[in-house]
């Protein structure tokens, strides 16, 4: 059996903030094989990108605070890796790519610069070696005449160009796992496009493992191999592409999906009711259920354990205590709302 | 006003200075009912008389015998009355001005600029010096003084704000249900930068209690026998080294006043703060 | 660049102008200085004959004219009390202040950064406390007591060092920690927010996330981006310590512009006034516009305006 | 070397080596003066200032005569002198005395000099304490002799205030900001705004000085002053607070006293306009001044009180024993309700800012004396640049204010004559005290100046156009390492004091 | 430009727009050069191009929030550019707008109800307080509100509850039309569509024409009847939104079509081929040729 790259146990963060408690990330558990593409998808404050900055150790601590849960990366807990430990994984083994290019380079640095700095960093090559390999990546990574680009500043490229050199930066030491957080969000449709082109190529060149967050279900059925639905600091629903998509078990991922217009042609878009949970007091059970009406009264208690869905492929698994099919049919008119 | 309440006494810093400057401010404001000695009352005899924490002067009189605590709290109310006017003053025009320059921007904004730079290039000190000089030693020079030195302050931070929110899209959508600039800077671009005017306030008072010290150190500020803070110290400058008590006081009571005025401020600043308010 | 260079050149001319004109409007207002300079007894025609030798004789309009076209030449005319071109008067007192300015500045900066980026890192310490409340008196304290006290310490009581003077380098430190207390103060708690500002950013993360040393991150994530506020400050600062000096030089004896410029309105010394707030204004003016080329130095961004 | 001033390098030099030639106390043969004001200007005759500027220039351009410690007029370059008719003086000069530059200083110089002050085309300031000269005549280089328009006895002192600069050297330098010397001193340094150094002048023709170097030290902080005096920097301090002198001789390490100075202090009146041209309210007023109060509690005992007149024991001219108004409260406010001056809006009261040896003190002080009588005043604190363009040039003085006035030449005739009708100083007129002045001026002999002088001061007294109030004592705090004697018209002069013994 | 039906309600012809100062050889930069299009009674007009392309600079300048340097824009047949504002305040109740980000559009220092009711205090519509207070609660109801949060201020509220209270704001003067600034963009995605369906519900019960901008194509195509492509300023393309999704003409509009990321995991494109906005940049001389009825497209 092959190790995973990543092995989320029982992770759950929350925020101390001076209204109360924030619950960000809720006994959160995942496993991430090597060469695999998962993709997160998930609206804002679903814990989708705190759990990544957490185990990163990249989240202020405080107001952060892990409660519980370990982070296995390649065998190692990365929670209980010292800060110096941790930096020598950082940028070298796990790569990441923050969604707003603009202000997630340092504005007064050359690109050059932020480039060769990791590369140095974690590679000791020399200031001439970490040049050559700097240009070497902006080539990979598209961007037109690299050699001239080391000397320019962040403000000086397009959001397209700027969002390839946090590329080329993630990528620089060819590390095991690419973090992307909402990579393409801040992008135009077409530069999107460019740069899901360009992820799919260098993981199929490079072979490395990606995790894509993203609150764009077009982004992760253009992108992923696995796809992970989270809500309120938990997984709602898990699993290859295909299935999820195409025969949802969660009623979120199920509301979601049918909520997009390029899936409703000439039909009322699906509206979900109410609005996102405050984390600071969460629902008791399945935080979905407020806003869910095929809830059963069980979903208002409980909070539903990630289970296999029994009759789909394996590795299709779903946090819900109500079979959705069979509440879709018996709920027709729900459906054609 | 409960949330305001509840915050600031979460807040260490912050009560400290809400306590500081209530003390002081409390103490000026009820000096006339404290039974103080008059604080011009001149004893010749009984000049430069040490503390005597149990006595008729707990603090000490000055080189005219005149009661030290006494002056201090009603110095107080001077120091502190003249610098709540002058902020006001200059706080109510730079923001006037802040705002007319930043919406309406062109040349009005133009002009209004080159004079704010003009005036940062006077050295202030010396604009004070000739300004007092000219109009003459009076509380009401001074406070003009003040406020001449203070407007520009307000007047660029607030453009600089108004200059942002002329592009927020409330304000569009004001200009797009027709309503007037006079209306869009009343009811819009005001209550927005009463918060930046307020937190700009909280540090000039700090600088204009200090500043009107130093003018009255230079025997440009409030006129004797009324007593005032930097004029105690001027006048008992010459005793420092026989009768530190003069001096010490005075001294102390600025420096605890702007320490407050301060920390209140800076806790002021976080609480108005829309960054820190929502935590979204 | 040089657009931007003459564009700031031809502002900070008028700017220059600007003052050059009030203080001449303000100065005509102060007061007739022939009186004061004939011993008592003079007669009206002493006075008068004084009066017309300083030129005060002619209307204000030619005056001001007479003056502009002096002013433009570097001639401030001559002091009535030193009976020496103004400006030479002024010039040679500038060595003084901008010395003890400097040294102030440059302690105050170094005292200030470092105490604030202290602050900044190690936020929520003991340190931290004991800093900002340290920078918050300083910045209550007001100048001329803080230099009465340090002298009652250091000088009278201590003995030391000297109570005022100037020649040795033991006759700056008194009233240079005077003025670089407040600079300090000032710096300190600006150092502090901008790095508190700036570990808010993203691209500190980024940094971070590269798995630089946090070294690496400090300088040159963080610190080189507080340089930029920093230096508004700095150039502010300068400014406020060239006017602000007068109470300092005054109280230490230090034979500066400042205290020459109290001197000069205190005797009516026009020539002397007009002569220093001009000096005093263009250095603010260079100030600032040194502060304006170092942004684009430290911001490539305002580089490409 | 002639005197000049530091450029910046060498300044800078100066300061990076720390080797300023500010003295240190372990040289016995330097005196350091602190001065109490700026240095100005090199120039004798630009500058009336006698505590700072005259001062300093006293030690390095010769003079005539000089005034001495004890307030005697000695022979300097003049040996003898004396007047040949109530016009007319003669004078005998050191023979051989020389500028430092080799220009002989004779007769010739001082015609020169006179010349140079009565410029018309060039105004001087201090022209107007010469414009009674009207001729000066070398009879020889040695054999000067001056005639003056009206009858001046005062003129020798009027001409110990004369210093003398080498005309050739003139030409060719700006005595503003040079010096050269001819008198006791040549200068070494000139830091501008901070010190004058200076060492004896081996050719002066007379004696020699003390010291061999001496240096002024500028300290108008008189805190600062008094800690450098403590602190063993300087040696000598002016003007401090009169509380200071007991504690500083408590402490032992210096010798601090007052003497009276000669500049009285009083309430001038502007006798213009109502009520103060009502001599009922002014002479109330008089009385309600506790002098003692003053003279004993603000100034410890320190200053003497008025003895109802401007003048000062010093002055020829001086009335003793005369009876000045006592403190009476009662009797004031008496001749207040009698005087019928309405009381219901309070006066304007104004005091030159720093002028006076606290002088400020002084005003608050009157201020309260005069409320106990139930009249009120609003003082204003004002540059005396203010006070005195208000009080000459637009001649309306606040209706109250507080004003020192002294004349050089310690001559009642300069001092009285500011309240002589018509004189642009005055704001009263009394034709009885003008007859008086005017029979003093008339003749050079004592006796009768004497008697004149008395009448007017009498007259002055009980008209009194001002409140009278006290003598100015001239403080003083000095090294035990230094011996002098001190004076009370604020000379400072490095070649009167001597190490003590 | 021909136009396709008789009676527009909104009509913009060759408007331009131009920024940075012009003279001294400073470069300007054009954001909208010679844009023209229609709106007809009741229908919603889509306009898409990348950030930058002045597709909402086009709809400020329709709406006079944006100075015009070139062109006309016609309401109802009347022409109401370059009026003064007083002049064109009779105007603005008819035409009102809704921005993309619901934190910025909203006033935080006002309370929501006033932000709602004051047009009509500028257009003195409700002139006694309790009047108002009863229209402001029955646009509250119509935006499905509830109007008990009338008294509540912005930074109490969510994101999709903001654009409910922008939207009632907008209704407020009952307008024949509403500029619609890429109203759902900034919204969490179960909230998009709650907002999208009451643009529909409102077009439908109230008549409403919208000018929708938007960069989600997806979006346009559910809910537009025609859409203009803009890029660089210019429209590219015009056409009903069936007709330009089948049948795209100008590159450009194929390269976005093709960019839309589906969400349907079976059909993955191979790669995107790359379109050079650069190479394409409208030239000036350039017009628009209608290659079938409605379908206008930018020679190329």
């Amino acid at each position: 059996m092959v190790e995973p790259v990543l092995d989320i146990r029982n992770l759950t963060v929350v925020f101390d903030t001076p209204a109360g408690t924030l619950h960000a990330v809720n006994d959160l558990s995942y496993t991430l094989m090597p060469g695999e593409t998962l993709g997160i998808v998930g609206e804002s404050g679903s814990g989708k990108s705190v759990h990544v900055l957490t185990m990163l150790g990249l989240l202020p601590c405080p107001p952060a605070r892990i409660v519980s849960g370990e982070v296995l990366f390649r065998g190692r807990d990365l929670l209980a890796l010292s800060e110096r430990e941790l930096c020598d994984i950082r940028g070298a083994e796990i790569g990441m790519v923050f969604q707003d290019p603009m202000s997630s380079l340092n504005p007064v640095l050359t690109i050059g610069r932020q480039l060769r700095e990791v590369i140095q960093r974690h590679a000791g090559l020399d200031h001439a070696q970490a040049s050559a390999r700097a240009v070497e990546l902006l080539g990979l990574v598209g961007i037109p005449d690299p050699a001239a680009r080391l000397a320019q500043y962040p403000h000086q490229l397009s959001g397209g160009m700027r969002q390839r050199v946090m590329i080329a930066i993630g990528l620089a030491c060819d590390p095991t796992l690419l973090i992307a957080d909402e990579a393409t969000t801040a992008l135009d449709v077409t530069v999107q496009a460019q740069v899901i082109d360009l992820i799919r190529d260098l993981k199929n060149r490079l072979g490395t493992t990606i995790i894509w967050i993203t609150h764009d279900m077009g982004v992760v059925a253009e992108l992923a191999d696995t796809i992970q639905v989270m809500y309120a600091g938990r997984i709602m629903e898990r699993g290859p592409i295909a299935p999820v998509f195409h025969q949802p078990r969660s009623a979120y991922s199920w509301s979601l999906l049918r909520s997009l217009p390029s899936m409703a042609r000439h039909r009322r878009l699906y509206q979900i009711p109410g609005s996102p949970p405050n984390m600071i007091h969460p629902p008791p059970g399945d935080p979905f259920a407020p806003r869910n009406p095929f809830a059963t009264p069980r979903c208002h208690r409980d909070v539903p354990p990630l289970r296999q869905v029994a009759d789909s492929v394996p590795g299709h698994q779903v946090a819900a205590w109500y079979d959705l099919p069979a509440a879709v049919a018996a709920h027709p008119e729900i459906a054609d709302a | 006003m409960t949330r305001f309440c509840s915050t600031l006494l979460h807040s260490r810093a912050g009560l400290a200075g809400f306590v500081l400057l209530a003390v002081f401010v409390a103490g000026a404001a009820l000096a006339p009912w404290l039974h103080l000695p008059d604080p011009t009352a001149i004893g010749l005899r009984t000049r430069l008389s040490p503390p005597d924490w149990i006595g008729f002067h707990p603090l000490g009189t000055d080189p005219l015998g005149r009661d030290v605590l006494s002056r201090l709290a009603f110095g107080g109310r001077t120091t502190l009355a003249v610098a709540l006017t002058a902020v006001v003053l200059g706080a109510v025009l730079g923001t006037a001005i802040g705002i007319i320059a930043g919406f309406l921007g062109g040349g009005i904004d133009r002009v209004l600029m080159r004079v704010v730079d003009i005036q940062l290039a006077f050295p202030l000190m010396m604009l004070a010096l000739l300004v007092v000089a000219v109009l003459g030693p009076s509380i009401g020079n001074v406070i003009v003084v003040l406020a001449v030195t203070s407007w520009n302050r307000y007047a660029r931070i607030i453009r600089a704000q108004v200059l942002s929110l002329r592009e927020r899209e409330f304000v569009l959508s004001a200009r797009a249900i027709g309503a007037s600039s006079p209306w869009i800077m009343v009811h819009h671009i005001l209550p927005n930068v009463a918060t930046p005017a307020l937190v700009v306030a909280t540090l000039e008072l700090a600088r204009i209690i200090v500043m009107i010290a130093a003018l009255s150190f230079l025997g440009l500020g409030v006129q004797p026998p009324d007593p005032d803070w930097g004029q105690m110290l001027a006048e008992g400058r010459l005793y420092i080294s026989s009768a530190w008590w003069v001096v010490t006081f005075p001294g102390l009571a600025i420096v605890l006043t702007v320490l407050g005025v301060n920390l209140f401020g800076d806790w002021l600043r976080d609480y108005l703060d829309p960054k820190t308010r929502s935590n979204r | 660049m040089g657009r931007f260079l003459a564009r700031r050149t031809g502002e900070s001319l008028f700017t220059i102008w600007g003052v050059v004109t009030t203080v001449f409007f303000i100065t005509r207002v102060l007061g007739d200085p022939a009186t004061l300079f004939v011993p008592v007894g003079a007669t009206d025609a002493q006075i008068a004959a004084l009066n017309h030798s300083f030129g005060l004789d002619l209307p204000l309009w030619r005056q001001y004219l007479h003056y502009l076209a002096h002013v433009v030449r570097g001639d401030f005319g001559r002091s009535f009390v030193f009976g020496r071109p103004a400006i030479d008067v002024v010039m040679e007192r500038l060595p003084a202040t901008a010395l003890l300015a400097a040294t102030a500045m440059a302690l105050g900066c170094v005292l200030g950064c470092t105490s604030g980026a202290i602050a900044a890192m190690r936020k929520g310490s003991l340190g931290e406390l004991v800093i900002m409340t340290v920078a918050l008196l300083g910045q209550a304290t007001p100048v001329f007591w803080l230099g009465l006290m340090l002298i009652l310490w250091f000088a009278v009581d201590l003995h030391w060092l000297p109570a005022g003077g100037y020649g040795r380098p033991a006759n700056l430190v008194l009233p240079a920690v005077t003025l670089a207390v407040f600079v300090a103060a000032a710096i300190a708690r600006l150092t502090r927010s901008s790095i508190l500002d700036i570990l808010r950013e993203d691209h500190v993360r980024t940094a971070r996330a590269k798995g630089l040393y946090p070294a690496t991150v400090f300088f040159w994530h963080i610190a080189r981006n507080a340089l930029v506020p920093v230096t508004t400050m700095v150039g502010l600062l300068g400014g406020e310590l060239l006017g602000g000096s007068v109470v300092t030089e005054t109280v230490f004896g230090w034979p500066g512009m400042g205290r020459l410029t109290v001197q000069a309105i205190e005797s009516l010394d026009f020539p002397v006034i007009q002569a220093a707030v001009f000096v005093a204004a263009t250095l603010v003016v260079l100030i600032n516009l040194a502060v304006d080329l170092l942004y684009q130095a430290l911001d490539p961004r305002i580089r490409a305006q | 070397m002639p005197g000049y001033f530091a450029r910046p390098a060498r300044l800078l030099k100066t300061l990076l080596l720390g080797t300023a030639l500010i003295h240190t106390p372990a040289l016995a043969r330097t005196v350091t003066i602190a001065l109490p004001g700026d240095i100005n200007t090199l120039d004798p005759d630009q500058t009336n200032s006698i505590g700072t500027d005259l001062s300093v220039l006293s030690n390095l351009y010769p003079a005539l005569v000089l005034r001495a410690p004890d307030g005697a007029l000695v022979p300097a370059l003049a040996t003898e002198w004396h007047a040949v008719d109530a016009r007319t003086w003669d004078f005998t000069l050191t023979p051989g005395a020389r500028f430092i530059d080799g220009e002989p200083i004779d007769a010739g110089t001082v015609q020169w000099n006179v010349a140079r002050v009565l410029n018309r085309s060039k105004v001087t300031p201090v022209a107007s304490w010469y414009a009674q000269i009207t001729d000066v005549i070398a009879l020889s280089p040695t054999h000067l002799r001056i005639v003056t328009s009206t009858p001046y006895p005062a003129l020798p002192a009027q001409l110990s205030m004369l210093f003398l600069l080498p005309p050739k050297w003139s030409r060719t330098h700006n005595p503003a900001h040079e010096a050269s010397s001819g008198g006791p001193y040549i200068v070494d340094q000139i830091v501008p705004g901070d010190h004058v150094s200076m060492h004896a002048n081996p050719d002066y023709f007379g004696p020699k000085p003390a010291f061999d170097r001496a240096v002024y030290r500028i300290i108008p902080e008189s805190n600062t002053a008094i800690y450098a005096l403590e602190a063993g920097e300087v040696d000598y301090i002016a003007r401090l607070p009169t509380d200071q002198i007991a504690r500083i001789n408590r402490q032992g390490t210096a010798i601090a006293g007052a003497v009276p100075s000669i500049r009285s202090v009083f309430i001038k009146f502007n006798t213009e306009k109502p009520p103060f041209n009502n001599r009922m309210f002014r002479q109330a007023l008089n009385y309600a001044i506790d002098h003692r109060a003053i003279t004993d509690a603000l100034f410890d005992g320190q200053a003497l009180p008025s003895a109802c007149q401007v003048l000062t024991p010093d002055y020829v001219g001086y009335t003793p024993d005369l009876a000045g108004y006592p403190y009476d409260p009662d009797r004031a406010r008496d001749l207040i309700r009698r005087s019928g001056v309405d009381l219901s809006r309070p006066f304007e009261f104004d005091i030159p800012r720093g002028s006076y040896l606290q002088g400020e003190e002084v005003g608050l002080a009157v201020q309260q004396m005069f409320r106990a009588v139930g009249v009120r005043t609003t003082i204003h604190l004002i540059d005396f640049g203010q006070y005195i363009a208000r009080y000459r040039k637009a001649h309306d003085l606040a209706p109250l204010s507080v004003l020192g006035q002294a004349w050089v030449t310690l001559d009642a005739d300069g001092l009285l004559k500011l309240f002589r009708t018509g004189n642009p100083y005055s704001y009263w007129s009394n034709p009885d005290f003008d007859a008086a002045l005017d029979a003093a001026a008339g003749t050079i002999d004592p006796a009768r100046r004497q008697s004149a002088y008395a009448t007017a001061t009498k007259i002055m007294c009980a008209e009194a156009p001002v409140a009278f109030l006290y003598i100015e004592p001239a403080t003083y705090a000095y090294s035990r390492r230094l011996a002098l004697r001190p004076r009370g018209d604020t000379w400072i002069r490095a070649f009167d004091m001597r190490p003590a013994k | 430009m021909p136009e396709p039906h008789p009676a527009p309600l909104i009509e913009v012809r060759d408007l331009v727009r131009r920024y940075g100062q012009g003279r001294l050889g400073g470069h300007r930069l054009t954001a909208v050069n010679g844009v023209s299009f229609s709106v007809m009674p009741a229908e919603t007009l889509g306009l898409v191009g990348e950030s930058g392309s002045g597709k909402s600079t086009t709809g400020r300048m329709l709406l006079g929030l944006e100075p015009l340097d070139e062109g006309e824009v016609f309401f109802n047949g009347t022409r109401i550019s370059g009026l003064s504002p007083r002049a064109m305040k009779p105007w603005r109740r008819q035409m009102q707008v809704i921005f993309q980000d619901p934190y910025g559009a909203l006033n935080p220092r006002q309370r929501v109800g006033d932000f709602v009711a004051e047009p009509l205090r500028v257009h003195k519509l409700a002139p006694s307080r309790s009047e108002r207070a009863d229209r402001v609660a029955a646009l509250f109801r119509q935006v499905g509100l509830d109007p008990a949060f009338m008294h509540r201020y912005p930074h109490e509220f969510s994101g999709g509850q903001r654009q409910r209270i922008c939207i009632a704001r907008a209704l407020a003067l009952k307008p024949a039309f509403i500029v619609a600034d890429e109203p759902i963009t900034a919204l969490d995605v179960s909230i998009q569509a709650q907002i999208v369906n009451l643009f529909q519900d409102l077009s439908e019960t109230m008549g409403l024409a919208y000018l929708f901008i938007s960069h989600d194509l997806a979006m346009i195509r559910y809910l537009c009847h025609r859409v203009a492509v803009m890029l660089r300023g210019r429209i590219v393309e015009l056409a009903p939104v069936e007709t330009l999704f089948d049948d795209p003409r100008h590159p450009y509009t194929q390269s976005l079509l093709r960019a839309i990321p589906n969400p349907d995991p079976d059909h993955r494109p191979p790669a995107h081929p790359r379109f050079d906005v650069d190479a394409h940049i409208p030239e000036r001389d350039m017009e628009m040729v209608e290659v079938s009825p409605g379908h206008f497209v930018l020679r190329h």
